[in-house]
Formats: structure tokens, C-alpha cells, sequence
């Protein structure tokens, strides 16, 4: 019994968010009636196989002439069009649930691409001297170690017992987001504003996968939504505070001297970038993944698919971050999107510069 | 009677030789050679089905990389879809047997009906060119990532775009063939339900293909071209290519399941002795099914950003369709009811048909549910429920055909033990891949993914343990029935004691199916009255 | 073979109505505005599908045909509507909130 | 006859495969109506892209369709309803076994053809001309498309435009050679009163591309 309860019971993920009960409860009814129709309909056909069936030798029998009764097919189609309604009611107003969000969600900006997704939070500081402002994003938060689990790296932080409203949309492909311990599922599809709410009841980390095909590392945009409680949900969100404020600072400091910044703290900004926004395609340990491997890229001889060759430079590489269709290297796809912003894309090549 | 027995050895078989097969109009031949193109393709999409599986047997990477893995899970689909369960029951054992079965000489347009097969040999060689740089889009094509992806899926859409009309022909000359060229006193109420089926299935055919044809060629102008009519940066949709898409997708399921069911409306009353129950409403739905197929389309998109509206009319259409399909269900048992059933082979596969097409279509209720769908939609729940219904219906049903009619078609018997040894190894193999599936998608397993979070690791492997066994057995069934051919006993014209017009004349049929054509008098179900 | 009577002046004046109807079509579409882009385009429509049974009934002899050809040909009308309507309607709830302005 | 090999002969009695000759021409009338319903289900597809996208943007395709030139639409509509009328007239005629008339009536219809598909290849370079259609953006097996992206953006409307009106294109070609084979057919005298299918069906399938392009015009050249 504990075996086949947990075969059979335990294979619904934690029922995380609000939510997740309807659906759970609709899903439990459908069950039950499809286990009762299961087991009519197959015990029948059992039934019949072994009380009916012909033993060896036997001769031919006469059997009862059968042939319609219009008794037996009116039943057999209202009492299944009535069970079909009230299927149809739940998964009416569990979809309702699912698509109206309530009001004073907070709204969280998502952006799908290959193979990541970037979630702009409300949390902004805002300097009002100068007027630079930062809000914090969770960008390029996927490139899990495949197999191994939940990556651990820059989950999607959101607080316990809020709700949040996702308006999404996608820069390349169509993705879905889907979270199972929310029972929420939504495509992000380019062109197209789409929205989903959620409101977590259960504090801890959860899958976040891609559910619509979108090429080659498709598999690998899993994510987690890390649920915290309110307490350490305030003191996640006073430290990305933190954070926002010193780097205005920064920015206000670089300001103020008026120096370009030194190539140290460009390198350093452009491994951020780096992490966030090209390791998910491009590694530094000389081996392929979508695209090129980029340690010790300057100086070296590169073939262009149309066969021409050149060495890249600093050039090349201010190309091809800005318009990847430009000169792609043989035998990789085109693939690549545009997702570096004008000022980063120096930080990324001064960081490239340093790598061996 | 030295003409007469001199006729009787004459059959369609008769004349040898591979031109006379290339130039035959004759519906049997052109029938055999679609029945042996389709298992071709079915045991090559099965190969690419088991190297997925070996793939996903153990997390992480074991001996192919994600993009071979995309390219074989796209092959997979491609070949099943297009290659095999669409042409399917309808252009094997529907050419062979649907213009005997209503007492014609042949379809009501030959040539076209070669046309036909020569269409679907040019298809396969287009999607056949395309492997030089196979595609990695899945059979659905989805945009804009089809637009984007930089293998040949132009090749692969072409040829899916010929083997459209291919379809097409062969529904047409079926629903031209079953209005015009039915034998004299064969009325609609006498009709074999396979005729039935195969009748609705070719309007669904004819109806939904073109659709299915303009949206690859708009697919194929948006690659050469540059038209922009699914590409959002050009203003385009990209969802409404999916609903394109559905608009024939969804029809063609019953493409594949309506014939299916014909087959196991033709076998279970003759081997369980007894007419079968409730003949004009398993006619009648399937019709309906025909029918309410076209309206249910957008149950494919309720996570593609469908309006709320329209999402709940979709679920609300959507249980239209389970209804006719459980008449015919309750229907069978009830024609089981009573009767003396007797295991043979061909009855062993109907009834797992009915079994597992049971399953299929009850899983299919968690799917039409809106609210339920959401969780489940793309995960392996919904991989589990369409092969459910795909594979443990037309498939099986398939295989079913074969052991009931190849006898028919050769004249021989096949052997009764290894096929039932086999359609065990079927049955249980099937059940072991697909079972771990519904439970993996219910607890959030996506579909499409080469590797997975190692909480599915177990079911993954049951599944793959599973999908072994289900590949031995599908090729020893299909080697037991085709070696019967040469090695098979002698099994006279009706071995079965069947009662449609297929089996009453000789075994291979003749060249002209009928001497005379025949009159027809009573339907052709009088099963178990007379003893004997 | 069905041999009918002769239908040529049937098609004749068939033929001179569709000419008509494509005249009043051009100069109502050049000189008329119905006040709204959608109306016009009804009112284009509407002449387009006079011309168009006018074709299928006489010229393509749909009038003299079997009740077989009709009934298909008529089968063949709900599902363009359907194709047609419920597509529209679906973009047109997105279009309606809003779902296609993504600034 | 056989009903496994094709046989060559005149079939002047109209029976093929067996089938009487009124059977056939029956079966075949009917085969073709059905080809003609997924005919029209194909270009339902195209007439939904062309509602939705109107919806969207209908100042778009107001402003668009201002480069079609009117008159040349309405030239080209003049020119199908004629042939349409001449081909409907030939199969008169074959009835009352006025072969040579028929043959007259067929060539008109195939040079209206001609003339139709003349004019629509002055207006397709004069819309490559002024830049709606640029033929240089093509993209070969393999392309990925994007190249046209990231030059001028031609509108939605003229995307509807080169397909539905290139598709009928593609119709109208079709269309010429079936006309042709039956012409050469009818002047080797094939045809007569007892006998006539081909002529219908050829007849039927031209009719199917007038019947698409009256609804052509008003949707592409009328919405200005």
C-alpha cells in the first residue's frame, strides 16, 4: 500500500501556490471517474473474454442475435455527455482561476529566449540628485549542470503569500514558462504580450522549465523560483537594494572624476555580463557548446561559413556582438540574438581580452 | 471445370515482376505497396523511437548530443506521422479491401489512385533529400523557430507538402467510390462499418489537407521568400500558424483512429460469433466524430496565449468528440456480450485495441479539461495519452488488420502461436513504456527534452526497458505475418468464416476482384444463427 | 452522358450581369464611402459573393447538378466560415486586450 | 479493357477502366467538385491571414493597396469572367457536337489566360520597380530568412498580395495546361456530344480560378 501510495499519490508536485488546490481537486475528480469507467469498461471486456470465450474444440455455438437496442444507446450517451459536463465545469473554473489575476498583484516583467529567461523586478533605487536609476533583474538565470539538478545559481527570488502578475513576451522563439508546483503553464511568444499570475503558499525551490521546443538546449532552460517567507524575503530584497545603491554610487563616482573607467573594472563588469548573458551558448574551456568557445578569441585565425577567413580583432568582435549574422565562424548555427546593451558590449570585450 | 479451376489460380498476384508492379492501377497492388512503404517507415521511426529512449535512459548525456537528439525526436515524429499512421490502415488495407468490401472492380479513379502511391514515393524522397542536414524543428514546425532554424526544414516541409496530396487523392477516389461504384443492393445500411470509417476519414482527408498544404507552403515562402506572415519581427502571427497547423492536426488524429476503429468493427463480431451491436450509431459517430473533429482544433493551443473565450468554447467542443467515440467503445462490449469469442490472434489485438484505446480516450478527458490541461499540457502526460490513442489504437489495430486480412490477401496462415506469443510482448511492452510516461508528466516531466532533473531517472529507465521489449515484439509480429507468405499453410478463402464480401471469393482475390459483381441481399453481420 | 437542353443564354446574360456587377463594384468602391473601412469592404464582399454564385450556379452549371454536388459543395461552406470566424475571433479578444502592443 | 495497365486507345465512347461512359463522366464530375472544395479550403486559409491581419493594421492595408493600380484589377477581372464565359460556352457547344466552335471558344479562353498572367507580370515588376517586392532578399534552402528583416520592411498587405495573387498565379498556369491538353484533345477530335468529361472538368477548374480572383479584387485593389 505505502509503496503504490507513493507511486500513485506522491507523483503530484507539492501544491505550492493558490491555485494548485482547484486544479488538484479537479484533477482528482477526473481521476476518480475515469478510474470508475476504467474499471467498468475494462472489467467488462474481461468478463466477457473469460466468461465468453471459446474453449478449445468447441463448435460453433448459436449465439443471443443482438443487434441494437435504441434503450441501451440512450443511456450510454446521456449518462457520459452529463459526466462530460461536469468535467468541463471544473476545468472551466480552474482555467478562470489560473487567468484572472487579483488585484495589486506585482507585476514582474519575463522575457524569454534561447535558452534563458530575464525577469525584471519592480525594485528599483533611484538617485535623485543625478537621476540614475537601477532596478534589480534576474537575467540569464538557467545553465544548469545537466542531470544534477536544481541549479542552485541565481534562482528567481519571489516572497511567500504574494501575488505576482508575469506579463511575458519573447525575443526570439516561442518558450513556455511553466512551474509544476504552481500548476502554471504559459507560452512566451515573440510579438505577443502574454500573462500569467501566480501566488506561492509554500516556501521552498522549485522547477521552472521550458515546455515549448525552442532548439538546441532546449532541455537545459530549467530555472528554479526560490519562495521565501516574508522576513527573509525582506532581507533578500534589502540587500539587492544594497547592491543597486552601490553600484549608483559607482556610476555617480565615475561621474563625478570624470575618467573613463579603467580597463580592470571594464573586465571585471564584462565577466558579469558574461555569466549572465553569453555562457549559456559560449564557453571558455576551448570546447563547443551552440556556439564558438571564446578563451584567447583575439588573435586568432577564424573560417567564416562562406569560406573566407580572417583574424579576430577587436572589430570582429564588436561585429559580431552587434550583428551576429554578420560573419558567422563555419560550422555553427546562426543562432545567435542580439541581447548585450551598447555599454556592456566594451565591458565584454575588454573581458574576453583578459582570458587566455 | 478446367476453366474455372484454370480461373481460380489466376490472381492478382499472378503476374511477376517489378514493372508490373510500377505500372499496376490494380487498388490490391497499389494497396500492398503502400502497406509495405508504411511498415518500412514505421520500423524506421521506430529505430529513431528506441535511440531517443536508450538516450533518456539514464540522466545526462550517454551517446548522442542535444541537437542529434532534436534531429531524431524530429525524424521520429516526421516519419510516424507522415510516413506511416496518416497513410496508414486508410491506403494499405483501405485500397486493398474497401472496393471489394462494397462489390466493385476498383476504385472509381485508377490512375489517380497510383498517382497517389507515386506522390507518396516523391514525398519520401524529398524529406529523404533533406537528411544531407536533417531538420530539428519536430513534426509540428512550430514558427518562428522553423523560420529561424538553419537545417533543411524547407526539404522536410515539401515533402510533407506532397505526401498532403497524396492524402488527398486517395480520400477523394474512396468518397467518389463509396457514392458511385457500390455494388447492386449495397445500401448505406449494409455497408461494412470499415467502409464506413474509411468513408469518413477520406472527407476529413479531403477537407483538412489543403489546409495543412498552405501552411507549409507559407512556411516554405517565408524561407526562400522572406514573407513575413508568422514572423513577428515582419508584423506576423506565430500563433496563427499553430492554428493553421491544428486546423489539419487535429482532424488527422481521426484520419488515423477512424479506419482503426473500422477494423475493430470488422473483427470482433467475427470472432466472437455475433453480429455486431448498435451498427448504425458505430456508423453514425463515425461520422460525428468527421464532423466535430474540425471544431476542436485550439484544444492544441491552451497555453498558446489563446483568448480565455476561446480557450473554454475549445474545451466545451472538445467533449463533443468523446461522446460518439464511447458509443462505439460501449457498443464492442456489448457486441462481446454473449458471443463465443474466440482468441485468435487478430481478436487479441482488437481487444487490446479496445483496451488501450480506452485508456487513450479516458486520459484524454484530464486533457480537454482546460484548467487540468494547463499543468499537463506538454509533458509526457500528453506524449503518453497520443500514443495511447495513436499507438495502442491504430497501430495495434494495424497489426490486428494484418493477421486478420494477410491471410486473405496471400491465401496462407500465419502462425498462431508465434503471433500470439508476440502480441504479448506487444502488450505488455507497451504498456511498461507508456505507463512510466503518465506518471512522469503528471509530476512536470516536459516532452522534447534530452536530458531531465534526476527525480524521473527510474520511470525514464522503466520506460526505455519497455519501448525494448515493444520494438522486439512489433518486428517478430511483422516478420511472423510476412514469412507466412512463403511458408504459411494453405488456409482456403475463408479461413475466419467471415462474413463481408472480401471473403467470399477465391484467396489472393483475382484480378478483377469479381467474376460477376455481385448482388447484395442482407448486411453483412449474420454472425452465430446457424451453427457451423 | 446527361444531355441537357442548350444554356446559352443563360450564360449570356450571366456573363453581362457579372460585368455589371464588376462596373457597380469599381465606381462604388471609387465614389461611395460607407463611412467606415469595414463597411466598405462588406459592401465590396457582398457584390463579390453575388458574382460568385452567379458563377458557380450558371457557369460551373451547379444549378443543373445533382443533389449530390450541391450538398457537398454547400458541406463545404460552414467549414470556411468556421476556419475563418473562430480564428478571427480569437485575435480579435487579443487585439482587444491590448496583447499585440508590446511597449 | 484491363483494370491493370492504362490502355492508350480513343475512348471515343467515354468508358474507362470498365466504367460505363456516363458512370464515368458522373464519378469524374463529382471527383472534381471535391478537388475543388479543398481548393477552397486552401485559399480559406489564406482569405482568414488576410482578415486577421487587416484587422491589426487597417490603415496599413488602406495605405498599401493605393500602389495597385485599379485599372489593371479591373482588366484583369474583365478578361477572367470573359474566359470564364467562353470555356462555360465551349461545353455548349460540344453538347450540340460543334466541335470546331469549341476549339475557337478553348484557344479564346487559353489567350485570356495568356493575356491575364501578361498583365500581372507588368504589375509584379512594377512592383518590384518601386520596392514592395525585392527579389534580391530571396533566401535559398537552408536561409534563414532574417536578411529581409533587417532591410526596409515591406507591409503585410503586400506579403497577402504576392501570395494569394501568386498561388492563383500558379491556379491560372495549371489551369492553361489543362485547357491546353484538352484543346489538343478537342482538335484531335476526341470530343463529341456522347463524350465531352475532360472539357467539363477542364471547364470546372477554370471557373474555380474565377471564382477566387472575384474575390481577389475587391480584397486587394478595392481597399484603397
Amino acid at each position: 500500500m505505502t509503496f503504490a501510495a507513493k507511486l500513485f499519490f506522491a507523483v503530484l508536485p507539492p501544491e505550492a501556490s493558490t491555485v494548485a488546490g482547484g486544479i488538484d481537486f479537479a484533477f482528482w475528480l477526473i481521476t476518480i471517474i475515469c478510474g470508475i469507467s476504467f474499471v467498468l469498461v475494462e472489467g467488462a471486456l474481461i468478463y466477457f473474454v473469460i466468461k465468453y470465450r471459446r474453449k478449445k474444440g468447441e463448435a460453433d455455438k448459436i449465439t443471443p442475435y443482438l443487434t441494437h437496442s435504441t434503450k441501451l444507446e440512450i443511456i450510454w450517451t446521456v449518462i457520459p455527455t452529463l459526466i462530460m459536463f461536469v468535467i468541463f465545469y471544473y476545468g472551466m473554473i480552474t482555467y478562470l482561476e489560473l487567468k484572472t489575476p487579483p488585484s495589486g498583484a506585482e507585476t514582474l516583467k519575463v522575457t524569454g529566449r534561447m535558452w534563458a529567461w530575464d525577469i525584471e523586478y519592480p525594485i528599483c533605487e533611484r538617485d535623485a540628485e543625478s537621476g540614475i536609476q537601477e532596478c534589480y533583474k534576474n537575467i540569464g538565470s538557467t545553465n544548469p549542470v545537466p542531470g544534477k539538478g536544481i541549479p542552485a545559481r541565481n534562482p528567481i527570488v519571489v516572497q511567500l503569500g504574494k501575488a505576482y502578475l508575469l506579463e511575458m513576451t519573447s525575443l526570439d522563439v516561442i518558450h513556455s514558462f511553466y512551474v509544476p508546483a504552481f500548476r502554471i503553464k504559459q507560452d512566451v511568444v515573440p510579438g505577443l504580450k502574454t500573462r500569467q499570475w501566480f501566488q506561492a503558499i509554500q516556501a521552498g525551490t522549485f522547477h521552472m522549465f521550458c515546455t515549448e521546443y525552442c532548439g538546441l538546449n532546449h532541455s537545459g532552460m530549467i530555472s528554479a523560483i526560490k519562495v521565501l517567507p516574508e522576513a527573509e524575503y525582506k532581507a533578500w530584497e534589502e540587500t539587492t537594494r544594497a547592491k543597486l545603491r552601490e553600484k549608483i554610487a559607482q556610476q555617480k563616482a565615475d561621474l563625478a572624476s570624470g575618467k573613463p573607467p579603467s580597463p580592470e573594472m571594464m573586465a571585471k563588469l564584462g565577466e558579469a555580463v558574461y555569466t549572465s548573458k553569453c555562457a549559456s551558448c559560449h564557453k571558455l574551456d576551448g570546447t563547443r557548446l551552440v556556439g564558438p568557445p571564446l578563451n584567447g578569441i583575439l588573435g586568432k585565425e577564424r573560417e567564416l561559413s562562406d569560406g573566407s577567413k580572417l583574424v579576430a580583432d577587436e572589430a570582429y568582435l564588436l561585429e559580431s556582438i552587434v550583428n551576429p549574422k554578420a560573419k558567422v565562424v563555419k560550422g555553427y548555427p546562426a543562432a545567435m540574438v542580439v541581447q548585450v546593451s551598447g555599454d556592456e558590449v566594451p565591458q565584454v570585450i575588454e573581458y574576453l581580452k583578459t582570458l587566455k | 471445370m478446367a476453366a474455372a479451376e484454370h480461373a481460380h489460380n489466376e490472381n492478382f498476384l499472378s503476374r511477376k515482376g517489378v514493372w508490373e508492379w510500377v505500372r499496376s492501377v490494380d487498388h490490391k497492388r497499389i494497396g500492398i505497396m503502400y502497406l509495405v512503404a508504411i511498415l518500412i517507415s514505421f520500423v524506421i521511426g521506430g529505430v529513431f523511437a528506441l535511440l531517443l529512449r536508450t538516450e533518456l535512459m539514464f540522466p545526462g548525456k550517454d551517446f548522442i548530443d542535444a541537437n542529434t537528439y532534436n534531429i531524431f525526436f524530429t525524424m521520429h515524429g516526421s516519419i510516424m506521422i507522415f510516413l506511416f499512421i496518416v497513410p496508414g490502415i486508410i491506403a494499405s488495407f483501405g485500397n486493398i479491401f474497401l472496393p471489394i468490401q462494397i462489390g466493385a472492380k476498383d476504385v472509381a479513379f485508377p490512375v489517380i489512385n497510383r498517382l497517389s502511391f507515386q506522390l507518396y514515393v516523391v514525398g519520401v524522397i524529398i524529406i529523404g533529400f533533406g537528411l544531407l542536414s536533417p531538420a530539428d524543428t519536430g513534426w509540428t514546425f512550430y514558427t518562428p523557430y522553423s523560420a529561424k532554424s538553419g537545417t533543411s526544414v524547407i526539404s522536410l516541409a515539401a515533402g510533407a507538402f506532397v505526401l498532403g496530396f497524396a492524402s488527398i487523392l486517395t480520400g477523394l477516389n474512396f468518397v467518389v467510390t463509396v457514392h458511385k461504384m457500390r455494388a447492386p443492393g449495397m445500401h448505406w445500411t449494409r455497408l461494412p462499418l470499415f467502409v464506413w470509417s474509411i468513408y469518413s476519414a477520406s472527407l476529413i482527408q479531403v477537407i483538412a489537407t489543403p489546409v495543412i498544404g498552405i501552411t507549409l507552403l507559407l512556411l516554405i515562402f517565408e524561407r526562400i521568400f522572406g514573407v513575413g506572415f508568422f514572423n513577428p519581427e515582419l508584423g506576423g502571427d506565430p500563433v496563427l500558424f499553430q492554428h493553421f497547423f491544428w486546423f489539419y492536426s487535429h482532424p488527422v488524429v481521426y484520419i488515423m483512429i477512424l479506419p482503426a476503429m473500422g477494423v475493430v468493427s470488422e473483427v470482433l463480431p467475427v470472432f466472437s460469433r455475433k453480429p455486431i451491436f448498435g451498427y448504425k450509431a458505430i456508423a453514425w459517430s463515425s461520422i460525428a466524430i468527421a464532423a466535430v473533429s474540425f471544431i476542436v482544433w485550439a484544444h492544441h493551443l491552451f497555453t498558446s496565449s489563446l483568448s480565455t473565450t476561446v480557450a473554454i468554447a475549445f474545451s466545451f467542443l472538445t467533449f463533443l468528440v468523446a461522446i460518439p467515440t464511447a458509443i462505439k467503445v460501449f457498443n464492442w462490449l456489448a457486441t462481446l456480450y454473449g458471443g463465443q469469442i474466440d482468441l485468435k490472434t487478430p481478436m487479441l489485438y482488437a481487444l487490446a485495441f479496445v483496451f488501450l484505446f480506452a485508456i487513450g480516450g479516458l486520459t484524454g478527458l484530464y486533457l480537454g479539461a482546460v484548467g487540468v490541461d494547463i499543468p499537463l499540457h506538454d509533458t509526457y502526460f500528453v506524449v503518453a495519452h497520443f500514443h495511447y490513442t495513436i499507438q495502442g489504437g491504430t497501430v495495434i489495430s494495424l497489426m490486428g488488420a494484418l493477421y486478420y486480412w494477410w491471410p486473405k490477401v496471400t491465401g496462407r496462415m500465419y502462425n498462431e502461436k508465434i503471433g500470439v506469443i508476440t502480441f504479448l510482448l506487444v502488450f505488455i511492452g507497451f504498456n511498461l513504456t507508456f505507463i512510466p510516461q503518465f506518471i512522469m508528466g503528471i509530476s512536470g516531466m516536459p516532452r522534447r527534452y534530452f536530458d531531465y532533473v534526476p527525480e524521473f531517472a527510474n520511470y525514464h529507465f522503466l520506460s526505455t526497458i519497455g519501448a525494448y521489449i515493444l520494438g522486439i515484439g512489433y518486428v517478430s509480429a511483422i516478420t511472423n505475418i510476412f514469412a507466412s507468405t512463403w511458408t504459411g499453410k494453405k488456409c482456403g478463402d475463408n479461413p475466419w468464416n467471415a462474413n463481408t464480401l472480401e471473403w467470399k471469393i477465391p484467396s489472393p482475390p483475382p484480378e478483377h476482384n469479381f467474376h460477376d459483381i455481385p448482388t447484395v441481399t442482407e448486411w453483412p453481420y449474420e454472425y452465430g444463427r446457424k451453427a457451423g | 452522358m446527361a444531355e441537357g437542353k442548350s444554356h446559352f443564354k443563360e450564360l449570356l446574360l450571366v456573363f453581362l450581369g457579372l460585368l455589371v456587377l464588376t462596373g457597380i463594384t469599381v465606381y462604388v468602391a471609387k465614389n461611395i464611402n460607407f463611412g467606415s473601412l469595414a463597411l466598405n469592404i462588406t459592401v465590396a464582399l457582398a457584390i463579390a459573393t453575388l458574382k460568385a454564385t452567379l458563377v458557380a450556379l450558371y457557369f460551373m452549371h451547379l444549378k443543373w447538378e445533382s443533389k449530390l454536388i450541391i450538398s457537398f459543395a454547400v458541406i463545404s461552406i460552414p467549414f470556411l466560415i468556421l476556419a475563418i470566424g473562430i480564428m478571427v475571433w480569437d485575435i480579435n479578444n487579443k487585439i482587444g486586450l491590448g496583447n499585440y502592443n508590446l511597449q | 479493357m484491363s483494370t491493370s495497365t492504362v490502355t492508350n486507345k480513343k475512348l471515343h465512347d467515354g468508358s474507362k477502366w470498365g466504367n460505363p461512359g456516363p458512370m464515368v463522366y458522373d464519378m469524374s464530375k463529382f471527383g472534381m467538385w471535391l478537388f475543388l472544395g479543398t481548393e477552397i479550403l486552401l485559399f480559406a486559409m489564406l482569405f482568414t491571414g488576410y482578415a486577421i491581419y487587416y484587422m491589426k493594421m487597417p490603415e496599413d492595408f488602406h495605405n498599401s493597396a493605393k500602389a495597385l493600380s485599379t485599372t489593371f484589377g479591373t482588366i484583369n477581372t474583365i478578361i477572367l469572367i470573359f474566359s470564364s464565359f467562353t470555356v462555360a460556352w465551349a461545353i455548349e457547344c460540344i453538347k450540340k457536337n460543334k466541335v470546331k466552335m469549341m476549339n475557337i471558344l478553348l484557344v479564346i479562353t487559353i489567350l485570356c489566360g495568356v493575356a491575364f498572367l501578361v498583365n500581372k507580370y507588368f504589375e509584379y515588376a512594377h512592383e518590384v520597380h518601386i520596392g514592395n517586392l525585392k527579389l534580391a532578399n530571396m533566401q535559398w534552402l537552408g536561409g534563414t530568412g532574417r536578411a529581409v528583416a533587417e532591410s526596409a520592411v515591406p507591409s503585410m498587405f503586400f506579403f497577402i498580395y504576392f501570395v494569394l495573387t501568386g498561388i492563383h498565379g500558379l491556379h491560372i498556369i495549371i489551369g492553361l495546361g489543362l485547357l491546353t491538353w484538352v484543346l489538343v484533345k478537342g482538335i484531335k477530335g476526341h470530343f463529341h456530344s456522347g463524350w465531352y468529361t475532360p472539357v467539363e472538368i477542364g471547364g470546372l477548374y477554370w471557373h474555380l480560378v474565377d471564382l477566387i480572383w472575384i474575390y481577389l479584387f475587391p480584397l486587394l485593389y478595392l481597399v484603397a
